[in-house]
């Protein structure tokens, strides 16, 4: 069952891929990359379940931290083409341009 | 084949062909894209899935690092890199690719010669499972008495190796402190003041959300990055990973708050000092066996009538430097990267 | 401490390297610094005599300076072929100094300090060369004395002075580091020494092949014996200013360059092994067409140190063509040829130096009706040209004789008629200038003719007085010499 | 070596310093670059790199007599035992290495100042120093150890430092940074390679201590992992050792690197790349068996022929006299490796003390460029004009190393030549000797040029800066040369250290005996 449940997981991330591969738009593969990080998380999570070992969890865990701060940039870099001003003033810079 | 499909083996062998072929997809999709945005999008989930592929190989402390780089830290780095150059990759000349092409499919070669003689998968009775290896996990626990035998072998038995990789870290540091510096310390006074006001305009904009969750993650992030490196001995982690788990949160605090923040709050005087001072912790705990008459990195010492004392606690001070060299040598490129203006831009291609 | 032959050898290189730091030392007052260079002159021939008389009693002596790694040194052994060549080389080398002064301040000549200061490490190297106990040593003085006058010749700094010192240093160099070593490298490796050997070190143990291609290597990659095709650096030295070309091109350089080339056929071939190889037969060959080739060249040649060199070519390749022939008779006549040929081309050059210096004249065709004004220096060339061409009483008749009695064989024969038909060249272009100076017309009557500065009338008129002396002095010199042919000359 | 020779110095040191010297070697310079990065200013740090290249050169001499004593020195890290452990063995082989590496650290570091502090900008002199002390380290540490993996990470610290002190050209020359960059790749490209190479062998024998790697062959035989591994790791070495067909990172390097680096790199780095290649080639694998042999003689030995030839060809026309000299260089790493290929004891013999004069020489002969460069902004061969008279002392010196380089005798640099032809003709290899002859040739051409044109052509009327008065070379700067130069001429007439390392080198991988 838990083993159905990875390669169901795998699947999905497979899906992913090709959205990924496929864009069309920049946007979508954005979506794609952070829906496949969400994905290896559970996928991380459940394969630690099926071989026993709890370690692959403090991996999942890390990856959720990760992943959350690299969509952060990478949103911010496709927005603004920029990493070093503050998103407060970036509103501002945003509205005025 | 028949039947025997889902024996064990064969269903993990299943999920790391898959992998494997997912490794391979997106290797071919970053060679021939040409938007370096995209790019640095898929060598993200390159390294998602090589991590996951390295957990359901067993490799979990690799799988770890893989996650701690690859996930986080290095997306950004690389974000920060195409600051500094184009959107797209220039062209590049026909004869390169065939130069390229046949160098490629001559080591594939030698490594396709090579795998004949390779001991199979997982083969117990191959040098690499028996001999040395074999070796560290009978020793591990009587010699150190940590739980954890790769934190064993990289900050004890290899630890000279694992020194060496710090200064290999701290000397990349260096490298960015002299092309590209650190961009000076925060542009105090003024600038300040006006971040100020723009906070206070913006609260009413919807970054709020993000920047009230990133407050509260940043802790987590610190703490989770504690974690890995005191639970290091334990389970995957050490002073890697959690150098670059800190570093990230620090990051996350630039990216909403704006590089000047951040550099108010650990400023590039302080980590310059602190690339530096990871590596000093580290080769002083060396120093210091020395003196207490051992060798280098000779554990023992510390705790001679405890041997495995002094080994937990050499291991300690030394993941500590680790950490401190790593969080440092992160930062040092991203305020590098950062604080830099571009040289050309898009319009120049 | 008294003299001793052993401190003799030691004194050999001593005394012209401290004679340099003297000529650097002194180089603000120009006096002293020649003073220093005299003095250096006459320590070092009286250190040579005493030497020469050492060895004529017998004694052989022997210095290792230095034992290096790979069962190299650099070892002295002075027997009497390099005794004489020391003897030759520095009595020349007193003689051109005081010529040199005499040139370079008449020509008023830059950078004198470096002349001087070159002058005297080539005379250091040149005596290294002489005293060489083995092959090694002997390259790396070989090598020390390109070098050393490579500054020499570039004197003039001009560009015409650059391209010919760069013929200059890359003939010698790439023949000597091309050829001339892996030669050495072979001998040692086959043998495991380099060693000067009575009898040949070579001889009977290694096949007859394989000495052949030795050999070869051995005769082209001694470039200073200028044979062709390896001759054209010589003529391109020639802008060097004349006491160079004096000294290099009659004494130090060519003659290091046969001299080596006897020594290599007689200790390091042996003469007996010599004759049995083919190789030796076809390189007396080549000798020949270089000696009668470079003699008609030199009948083309209006400019007349030009004239000069092809000449030397010619008569350096009669102590190749004796060494080649290897009879004892030939060889013997060879190294005769090195000391006799040595005070007749000297004179000449140092004549035309001297002309030089007084009229600024170098072509032949500018020197009609010079006699009369100049009659020492014409008539030292005179002597010294029929010194050349081989007339009796002159130094250079025996020579030429004890190579065509040592030539007798019939398959040597033919050699014979090259020497005679290069005598004939050399009658042909040598006596025309002193003729033609002491009984042609002046082209223009100039008001007043500059008399050429004493120093350089002197040396030329010694030299040539040397050539009638030692027509005379030759039973002694045989004497000195026979040692080396017959029961090869080491003890 | 004659156990006799060996210094009393030893007993008059305390134990325990002679018992670390080992580790103090690599550490030292280690730690040192941490400190001189905090110290940041820019003498203060020199002061500091001097202070510590002298001790390190010091303790190399230690580990030196201690070698002459014993033979061999082991340190074991963190006192684990050698399979388990990281050890550092010390034979002559890498002696010779560590002395030079050590010597030419001091040697480079005092000729450093005076153009580190012209051409770096003064906020980045303490992180110039402290990249210095790392490269320095990386180099020793590549050449002391005695486990394969600890190869990989010392060769990663010298090449990432390397890049780095290249880079630093930047300010001088823009181009440095693209040959910074090129170098860049193709080592990262040479890494990999050799971290592959060192994995394949791991999974043939389970160990990665070389000596245990050996005996572990020895045991297990060859197979195609071993031969690939083989293959792999002389290609990743090959591309730092500036092999034939993959040197072509190394001019540009030379040419823009700032004066002190391309001083320090030309007699060192590829250097150091070198002896672990022969390490491996001879001393990890199984020497003499039919893969390696081939692999040696069919591969290596033509590539070492067409560098010898094909790069003095190309040094001939180089205008630019630091790529002269490195095309150069790396026609002269070809008779090293030409050595090496001839896989016999006299071959190895040979090389490496090519290898020891080489380094000599052209550290003198880049210190000597930098000095010109210096005073007058010489960078073309035209530029030498008339610096015979105008810096009498650095010419001078500059004109000994290049006709070390010739291999005139008289100079080091005729050894090297002579016992490599030797070892060339008792071998049978006719045309390597002839390749060696051709090669030597053409570099009495591509130097000669140098030294007539400095020596013999008047200096320009240069607009501003006259030559004519006598220019005087910073101190510093010309001590460092001038010891260089007479280095060369003495290792001529006494090449007994040298030859005696580089013979026992070759002792030790051959086997032919104790030392």
């Amino acid at each position: 069952m838990i083993f159905a449940a990875n390669l169901l997981l795998m699947a999905s991330m497979t899906l992913m891929l090709v959205r990924l591969l496929r864009g069309p738009e920049l946007y979508d593969r954005v979506l794609a990359v952070n829906s496949f990080g969400t994905k290896t998380v559970l996928f991380l999570c459940v394969f630690a379940f099926l071989i026993g070992r709890p370690d692959a969890v403090d991996i999942a865990l890390l990856y959720a931290l990760m992943n959350f701060i690299a969509t952060i940039a990478i949103l911010k870099f496709f927005r603004y083409r920029t990493l070093d001003v503050a998103l407060s003033r970036m509103q501002r810079r945003g509205e005025n341009s | 084949m028949n039947g025997e499909f889902l024996t064990p083996i064969d269903a993990f062998t299943v999920i790391d062909l898959v992998f494997m072929m997912m490794l391979v997809t997106v290797g071919i999709a970053i060679v021939r894209l040409k938007d370096l945005f995209a790019i640095v999008m898929l060598s993200g989930v390159y390294s998602l899935v090589s991590a996951a592929w390295f957990v359901s190989l067993d490799a979990v402390d690799v799988a770890f690092t893989e996650a701690a780089v690859g996930a986080g830290i290095a997306t950004v780095l690389m974000l920060g890199a195409m600051l500094l150059t184009a959107r797209k990759a220039a062209p590049a000349k026909p004869a390169r690719h065939w130069a390229a092409l046949i160098i490629v499919c001559a080591t594939g070669a030698a490594l396709l010669y090579a795998t004949v003689d390779m001991p199979s998968f997982g083969d117990p009775l191959s040098a690499p499972n028996a001999y040395v290896g074999l070796e560290y996990l009978k020793q591990t626990g009587p010699d150190t008495g940590v739980p954890n035998v790769v934190s064993a072998i990289l900050a004890s038995y290899r630890g000279y190796d694992t020194f060496g990789e710090t200064t290999v870290i701290l000397t990349a540091g260096l490298g960015v402190i002299l092309i590209l510096g650190l961009g000076g310390p925060a542009r105090r006074k003024k600038k300040s003041v006006a971040a100020k006001t723009a906070a206070g305009k913006s609260l009413s904009s919807h970054h709020v959300v993000l920047r009230v969750v990133s407050k509260l993650m940043i802790p987590i992030i610190i703490v989770y990055g504690a974690y890995v490196q005191f639970h290091g001995d334990f389970g995957p982690g050490g002073g890697f990973q959690a150098g670059l788990i800190i570093a990230s949160s620090i990051v996350l605090y630039a990216l909403i708050f704006g590089i000047d923040a951040a550099k108010e709050a650990v400023p590039p005087s302080l980590v310059r000092l602190g690339a530096a001072l990871g590596v000093l912790i580290y080769g002083g705990v060396g120093v210091i066996n020395l003196l207490l008459g051992g060798n280098f990195l000779s554990y023992n010492t510390l705790n001679p009538a405890h041997p495995t004392h002094g080994q937990e606690l050499g291991i300690m001070f030394v993941e500590i430097g680790v950490l401190v060299t790593v969080a440092s040598v992160m930062l040092i490129i991203f305020y590098g990267f950062t604080s830099r203006q571009p040289d050309i831009s898009d319009k120049d291609w | 401490m008294s003299w001793t032959p052993e401190l003799g050898l030691l004194l050999l290189l001593a005394v012209p390297l401290t004679g340099a730091v003297g000529v650097l030392a002194l180089s603000r007052w120009p006096n002293l610094r020649e003073s220093a260079t005299l003095l250096t002159g006459v320590a070092l021939l009286a250190n040579v005599t005493l030497l020469v008389m050492a060895v004529d009693t017998g004694a052989r002596p022997t210095l290792t300076l230095i034992n290096m790694v790979g069962g190299l040194s650099l070892n002295f052994t002075l027997e009497p072929l390099g005794a004489v060549f020391a003897a030759l080389a520095s009595a020349l080398w007193l003689i051109n100094s005081l010529y040199s002064i005499g040139y370079m301040r008449g020509n008023h000549a830059q950078d004198q300090t470096r002349f001087y200061l070159s002058f005297t490490i080539a005379i250091a190297a040149a005596m290294g060369v002489a005293a060489s106990g083995n092959m090694f040593t002997l390259f790396v003085f070989y090598e020390a004395l390109t070098l050393s006058t490579y500054p020499l010749v570039t004197h003039n700094g001009d560009e015409k002075a650059r391209r010919g010192g760069r013929i200059y240093l890359s003939i010698l160099m790439g023949t000597s580091i091309g050829l001339f070593l892996p030669a050495v490298i072979a001998t040692q490796v086959l043998t495991g020494s380099t060693d000067f050997m009575a009898g040949g070190l070579l001889a009977g143990s290694i096949t007859p092949a394989l000495a052949s291609v030795l050999l070869i290597l051995y005769v082209f990659g001694i470039g200073k014996a200028a044979i062709m095709p390896v001759q054209n650096w010589l003529p391109n030295a020639m802008v060097a200013p004349t006491p160079v070309s004096a000294f290099l091109h009659a004494v130090a350089v060519v003659k290091a360059g046969v001299f080596t080339m006897l020594k290599m056929s007689v200790y390091i071939f042996g003469l007996d092994f010599m004759r049995t190889l083919p190789a030796a037969h076809w390189l007396a060959w080549v000798a020949a067409i270089s000696i009668v080739l470079a003699s008609l060249i030199a009948l083309s040649k209006d400019n007349l140190k030009e004239r000069l060199a092809y000449s030397t070519i010619s008569q350096l390749s009669y102590i190749t063509l004796g060494a080649m022939i290897a009879t004892p008779l030939a060889a013997l006549g060879a190294a005769l040829h090195i000391i006799m040929h040595a005070w007749g081309k000297i004179t000449l050059f140092m004549c035309a130096g001297a002309i030089y210096t007084a009229r600024h004249i170098t072509n032949v065709s500018g020197m009609k009706g010079l006699g009369k004004s100049m009659p020492w220096v014409f008539g030292a060339f005179l002597i010294g040209s029929l010194s050349i061409i081989g007339l009796p009483p002159l130094a250079g008749a025996w020579p030429k004789l004890m190579l065509m009695m040592g030539a007798t064989d019939p398959i040597n024969r033919i050699f014979i008629g090259a020497l005679i038909v290069s005598s004939l060249l050399n009658v042909a272009y040598l006596l025309p200038i002193p003729v033609r100076a002491f009984f042609g017309k002046p082209d223009v009557k100039k008001g007043k003719i500059p008399a050429a500065p004493r120093l350089t009338v002197i040396p030329p008129v010694l030299t040539a007085a040397g050539t009638i002396l030692l027509f005379f002095a030759i039973g002694p010199i045989l004497d000195f010499l026979r040692p080396v042919f017959e029961s090869g000359g080491m003890q | 070596m004659n156990a006799s020779f060996a210094p009393d110095f030893l007993t008059w040191l305390p134990a325990w310093l002679v018992m670390q010297s080992a580790a103090l070697l690599v550490v030292m310079p280690l730690l040192s670059g941490p400190i001189a990065l905090v110290l940041s200013r820019g003498r203060l740090a020199w002061t500091w790199a001097i202070i510590i290249s002298l001790a390190t050169f010091a303790m190399a001499l230690i580990l030196y007599g201690q070698v002459l004593e014993h033979g061999s020195v082991e340190y074991a890290f963190g006192d684990w035992a050698p399979p388990l452990g990281i050890t550092y063995n010390i034979d002559a082989l890498n002696m010779l290495i560590l002395l030079l590496v050590a010597g030419m650290g001091v040697l480079s570091l005092f000729y450093g100042l005076p153009s580190v502090l012209r051409e770096i900008a003064p906020k980045d002199q303490a992180a110039f120093f402290a990249a210095f002390m790392l490269c320095l380290t990386g180099l020793l540490g590549v050449a002391i150890t005695g486990d394969a993996f600890n190869v990989f990470v010392f060769l990663e610290i010298s090449s990432i430092s390397t890049y780095v002190l290249i880079a630093m050209g930047g300010r001088q020359d823009r181009r440095a940074l693209t040959a910074s960059f090129h170098y860049l790749i193709l080592g990262t490209i040479g890494a990999t390679f050799f971290v592959i190479g060192i994995g394949l062998l791991y999974m043939a024998t389970g160990t990665l201590n070389m000596a245990d790697i050996t005996a572990q062959l020895r045991l297990h035989g060859d197979d195609r992992v071993v031969r690939a591994a083989f293959a792999f790791i002389v290609i990743g070495l090959g591309l730092k050792t500036a092999m034939f067909p993959l040197h072509t990172w190394l001019p540009n390097a030379y040419a823009y690197s700032p004066t002190v680096v391309g001083a320090f790199l030309a007699s060192t780095a590829t250097k150091v790349a070198f002896y672990a290649m022969v390490r491996f080639t001879l001393g990890v694998f199984l020497p003499g068996s039919p893969f390696s042999d081939a692999f040696l003689g069919l591969v290596l030995a033509p590539m070492a022929v067409a560098a010898m030839v094909i790069c003095s060809v190309q040094a001939l026309y180089q205008t630019d006299l630091r790529k002269l000299l490195a095309y150069s260089s790396v026609a002269q790493l070809g008779y090293m490796l030409l050595g090496l290929s001839m896989g016999t004891m006299a071959g190895v013999s040979a090389s490496l003390l090519h290898l020891f004069n080489h380094a000599l020489l052209k550290g003198g002969l880049f210190m000597g460029l930098g000095i010109f460069a210096l005073s007058f902004g010489v960078r073309q061969v035209q530029d030498l004009r008339g610096l015979g008279k105008t810096m009498p002392v650095a010419a001078a010196a500059f004109a000994i190393c290049g006709l070390s380089l010739i291999g005139v005798p008289l100079t080091a640099g005729f050894w090297g030549k002579y016992f490599l032809i030797t070892a060339a003709l008792e071998k049978g290899w006719w045309w390597a000797a002839t390749a060696i002859l051709i090669s030597s040739v053409l570099a009495i051409f591509y130097v000669g040029r140098m030294l007539e044109t400095m020596y013999l052509q008047p200096a320009p009327k240069t607009k501003g800066r006259s030559k004519k008065i006598t220019a005087k070379a910073p101190l510093l700067a010309l001590i460092p040369l001038v010891l260089l130069a007479v280095a060369n001429v003495w290792f001529f007439v006494d090449a007994s250290l040298p030859k005696g390392l580089a013979d026992a080198a070759a002792n030790v991988l051959f086997g032919g005996g104790a030392p």
